[in-house]
């Protein structure tokens, strides 16, 4: 396979590769490691979803912040969120990105602009609106990137703040995850019209679907559409198709539940980013970005296990904020 | 009808909810079931499984990520006569239907007079098992206390699930029905044919001269525990179960504490403007001048819900932390008193579903 | 001026104009006694919009139902509400609707399928869309209009009811009235595209504008759209466009608020649907209905005049529904 | 900081609200307010006043009607370090966003450690005049204390309603400021400067040894009219205003009530689960077992709200059934006392706007 997309380097293919990989990884290390009840945290898997979080990710500055879902491992490290804090906080240790209070599914790294997610669905696309609000008022060149899956369509609070981002001309990427489902519900079920995209112009936004979680395609649009955002545009949609491998919540295995066809996984698990890109480098790179991997794995396991507990008297912090 | 008759059969929590909606479907065809994943292959932990193979797709459906609109829809077709019952896998979600429930379905018999009547029940489960965090492990029965026009079923047992459910269905108006993750395993003896457990009756589940203990829902089996422990010290608890929140059947209450001149009560929620308190209040008002009584309520930690384990443990009460509450209301503050007890089989062993 | 329409009989015009003109004589009454301070309950006034609720419910079938807003006497009138209750409603009398519970913004009368109104905007939409899901279920021949203003497309609720009516195609009209303003607040400065029909469709529901609140166009359209919903079509929308002229709330003029130029109600007033009904009726025809409409509503003013307060201890009941 | 200074400006509620925005707004440009209608010509009842035309359009703005989305709106502005004040006309429609306030706001911090926090001010303003019916008048203090996490003042006079908003604004953390339609008109002596009114520090407005009455907002100047209906029967009243409702003060109060051995609560919303109980119970689990005392509360009746005048007088206490309460626990319940009370001129004289 070649990388056709002059505009991508080499280099860009191997971060992709390499964040993908991390991600995957870590996830394939909860699988392995949930069942010795070490993690306590119901745990929302992105394995196959990864290329969205990261593709978006690179095409943004760091500078920039995001807002995501209780399905957060990939956003989070994709926004290169500290590994080890976010492996001590699954294992609910003190030296978890929110010491043990915050579990996998409200992982927060604010040096990195990763927002601390929620685990009520659509609950942080108007505070992603109203981070942007704020940008603009300060006439920042920062812009906000906002996650989340099809099924937050179905809710009024996504109704709400198209209406209002699009109606104040608000610096924000919505980024909608498309995998189909909400748990094992089929979005054809809850969609009057599966029809995403449309839906957001309705809003005045324009907005574009990108098929396959093509890493590339992704990244050039996210790129495209950064640059338009910050240069006063408004918002925009983009409808990320993508596919969640694994069961909803927990470590299990999808098929067992039977309630979508066996060939769409499948396609979708031939048609994998990482494979696609690693493939894209040489053998030795490839090689060296997975040792370099399983090495920072390694290390964030180390330090998550050897982390201590917080403290009884730890539950009574942060009730409130200091002044 | 206080009483489950001698009949063997034995149900888990989760099974007789199941069954209560089944018979009450198969009766009245105006009662159908909606709710995100009613109808996937979990079944809402088993209580609604297959009830869309049995009844059809159109009494027992998934529906859209919409609490707000979901709740207006089943209040409107409860307006049209039918009677709806509405689940919510987690209570937290209800926040983001308040203003149907309290604006709405609470008033409309009120504010117009009794032209309409709203035969609704909202099911609402609390998530606690472990590692659910803030937004997954609320109860908010209280803020449904405290508005007029609705009913609230809060059942412990087997027995009390099924006939709480089919009065709740049975009965014009909105009933919020509330469940606790953890007692779905429970088993207990229910009667095959359908039957109501009373609205407005408390149970008073073990007799004991030295203190009250009042719980709701899962606090129930835990101050059950406490009681055993209590025994081995002398301690004679009187636990009291009271079933439906809503109306609230305060004279069992309150007759208790009159014998033992101490309550304890104990949530499954914070403390403030909370159910405890209200109890406390109630029992001062009654017996207030009358008779000095000491009182304690016992709940949430006053924070959100933490997700690591240790700190999980702080937040919530268990037997020991009852027992040992009820033994310093008894011997006095300064009494000690050592006891070990091990985590509840329902948490310790919970692998999930979540 | 002459009636065009050939499927529109001189008998319906006549209907037209008496029940515009009962409801423009009632709110009139009400602004003349509100000084008296008999009536003690906010009125939402509706005069100028009369016209949408007179064609939609005079092309409804009695059977069906309506719900509208706390806006809501032209509703409760068109739909044949007692006079004589709503008055006696407003006056917070035991002869009231509701018994003096509800006052003007809840009325209510189910004898003729006018379901209780809300002063919750958009609260009712859902329900509407839940009363239809019961007469499908029925099978009944019935359908549900649900009224509401533009202000109640900004919220969520709205967002979710279109969605969940579309995707089980519910016999419901949704009527939605816009009057350009919730309060004093345009709908400009709310909506980021003001494309009523558009957002609409978006859901996959045909919707349509009538403009000018030209009766005898929107009771065609409402007949039409009635037919395909009794025939399972799913739902509809019709975005009416009209023209508050009083104040939001309260009996006063609107012109002193100065939100909105003079010429835009100037325009409004001089199109006035009573009038131009009116001129297509024979002058001893237009006489005769307004003899019985001040008789009527004559009638109406002595009936909440002696109708008695009710009673305190009433206070206490209907809180729950009896068995 | 606990009383007014020797200053004899003389300002309404209304405008005394109005000063602490505009001078916070020229203090600090990272506070804002949003709201529907908060900049037409009426101006939330003169509270923001043209302060969109004094401070720009971005900081003083109207809004779509979506409660709940702009309440994250407002939330994630202020987790970006800005100063959000959204204004709600009537705190009824809080029922739209309980999601994002009880769910995210109240849960920030502690969800994530003190890594975020979310200054945020919301404004809600209980209906009250006449007719405002089931859906116009309602107050939901009792919800906001309920949950650990938010901050709630309801001060009464226009020197606490300035006070606390100008704390409010500099808080780091959500506070619900509950206002009431009532009180916009009442004077009183406010200084120009800006000043803080503490959060946590309950008000004695009178002393006196034979009752404690507690009152919440619009209820404390019908407290204080039935304070001077007793002193003509020789009952002195003891009236505390907690204006911070949370944190509590509860100090104050039990103090209080250890010296009347009478604690009479009058708040502005229904008794089950509310304020009042919780001060009951608070004073309850002080006192009990040391103190005996006699314990009421009042509120809102067990109904709705209804819209008839003579139903809505028989709905809310007033001056007349406060004291009247007050002297039955002094005199005791038989002590029969005739009084008659003007309708007090805020509502007498009400025309609008609504
Ligand atoms: C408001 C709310 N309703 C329901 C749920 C239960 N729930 C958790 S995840 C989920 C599915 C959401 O689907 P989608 O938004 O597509 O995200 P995905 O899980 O596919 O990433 C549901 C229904 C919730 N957490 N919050
Ligand atoms: C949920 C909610 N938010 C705000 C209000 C305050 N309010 C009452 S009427 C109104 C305007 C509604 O406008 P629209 O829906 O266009 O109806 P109209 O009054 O124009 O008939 C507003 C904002 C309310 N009653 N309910
Ligand atoms: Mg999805
Ligand atoms: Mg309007």
């Amino acid at each position: 396979m070649k990388n056709n997309d002059p505009s991508i380097s080499a280099d860009t293919i191997a971060r992709f590769y390499k964040q993908i990989r991390r991600i995957r990884r870590v996830e394939e290390t909860v699988i392995d490691l949930y069942p010795t009840d070490k993690i306590k945290s119901p745990v929302h898997l992105s394995i196959g979803q990864e290329s969205v979080s990261v593709a978006v990710c690179e095409a943004l500055r760091p500078t920039d912040v995001v807002f995501g879902t209780y399905r957060g491992h990939a956003l989070y490290l994709a926004k290169y969120g500290d590994m080890k804090a976010m492996m001590a906080e699954l294992y609910g240790k003190a030296d978890g990105c929110a010491r043990g209070k915050a579990g996998s599914m409200h992982l927060v790294d604010m040096k990195v602009g990763m927002m601390g997610t929620s685990a009520i669905v659509a609950t942080s696309i108007s505070q992603a609106a109203g981070y942007a609000f704020a940008l603009k008022q300060r006439k920042s060149d920062a812009i906000v990137a906002c996650f989340y899956g099809e099924g937050a369509m179905d809710e009024g609070a996504w109704h709400e703040t198209m209406n209002f981002a699009a109606l104040k001309k608000l610096p924000v990427l919505f980024v909608c995850e498309n995998n189909g489902y909400a748990i094992y519900s089929s979005v054809k079920d809850r969609m009057s019209s599966v029809n995403i995209c449309a839906r957001s112009e309705s809003y005045g936004i324009p907005a574009a679907r990108i098929e396959n979680g093509d890493t590339r395609k992704l990244y050039a649009k996210v790129q495209s559409d950064a640059a338009a955002i910050r240069a006063g545009s408004g918002p925009r949609v983009i409808e990320a198709m993508t596919c969640r491998w694994r069961d909803h919540v927990g470590p299990g295995e999808d098929r067992v539940h039977r309630y979508r066809p066996d060939a769409e996984l499948n396609a979708w698990i031939a048609a994998d980013e990482m494979k696609k890109l690693g493939e894209l480098l040489p053998a030795t790179k490839r090689a060296e970005i997975d040792r370099d991997v399983e090495a920072e794995l390694a290390a964030a396991i180390t330090f998550a296990e050897q982390s201590p507990y917080p403290e009884d008297r730890e539950i009574y912090d942060h009730v409130f904020a200091a002044e | 009808m206080s009483s489950p008759p001698s009949d063997a059969r034995t149900l888990t929590y989760g099974q007789a909810l199941l069954e209560a909606a089944r018979q009450e479907m198969a009766r009245d065809a105006g009662v159908f079931i909606m709710g995100l994943g009613v109808d996937d292959a979990k079944g809402m932990y088993g209580t609604t499984a297959n009830l869309h193979k049995e009844f059809g797709a159109d009494r027992c459906f998934d529906t859209p990520l919409a609490e707000d609109a979901m709740t207006g829809v089943a209040i409107g077709a409860a307006l049209a006569g039918m009677r709806p019952i509405h689940v919510h896998q987690r209570m937290d979600f209800l926040l983001l239907c308040m203003n149907q429930l309290v604006n709405m379905a609470a008033k409309s018999s009120y504010m117009f007079s009794g032209a309409v009547s709203v035969p609704l029940v909202v099911r609402a489960i609390i998530g606690r098992s472990w590692g659910q965090g803030a937004q997954h492990s609320q109860a908010f029965h209280s803020y449904f206390m405290h508005v007029p026009g609705l009913k609230i079923f809060a059942p412990t047992t087997p027995y009390d699930a099924k006939g709480a459910m089919i009065a709740a269905i049975r009965d014009p108006n909105p009933v919020v029905f509330m469940e606790h993750r953890m007692l779905y395993s429970f088993k207990g003896i229910v009667p095959e044919a359908a039957y109501e457990v009373p609205f407005g009756r408390a149970r008073l589940l073990t007799h004991g001269k030295h203190v009250t203990i009042v719980a709701v829902s899962y606090m129930v089996a835990e101050a059950l525990r406490a009681k055993h422990l209590l025994e081995e010290v002398g301690i004679e608890a009187e636990v009291i179960d009271p079933v439906s929140l809503a109306p609230l059947d305060i004279d069992t209450i309150v007759t208790s504490v009159s014998r033992t001149g101490r309550l304890l009560v104990v949530d499954t929620s914070w403390l403030t403007c909370g159910f405890s308190g209200e109890i406390l209040a109630l029992a001062l008002e009654r017996l207030g001048g009358k008779q000095a009584f000491q009182a304690k309520r016992m709940g949430y930690a006053p924070t959100p819900c933490p997700t690591t384990k240790p700190l999980e443990n702080v937040f919530y009460p268990n037997a020991r932390t009852i027992a040992l509450a009820a033994h310093a209301m008894v011997k006095g503050e300064g009494a000690s008193w050592k006891i070990e007890v091990q985590e509840p089989r329902e948490i310790a062993e919970f692998k999930g579903p979540f």
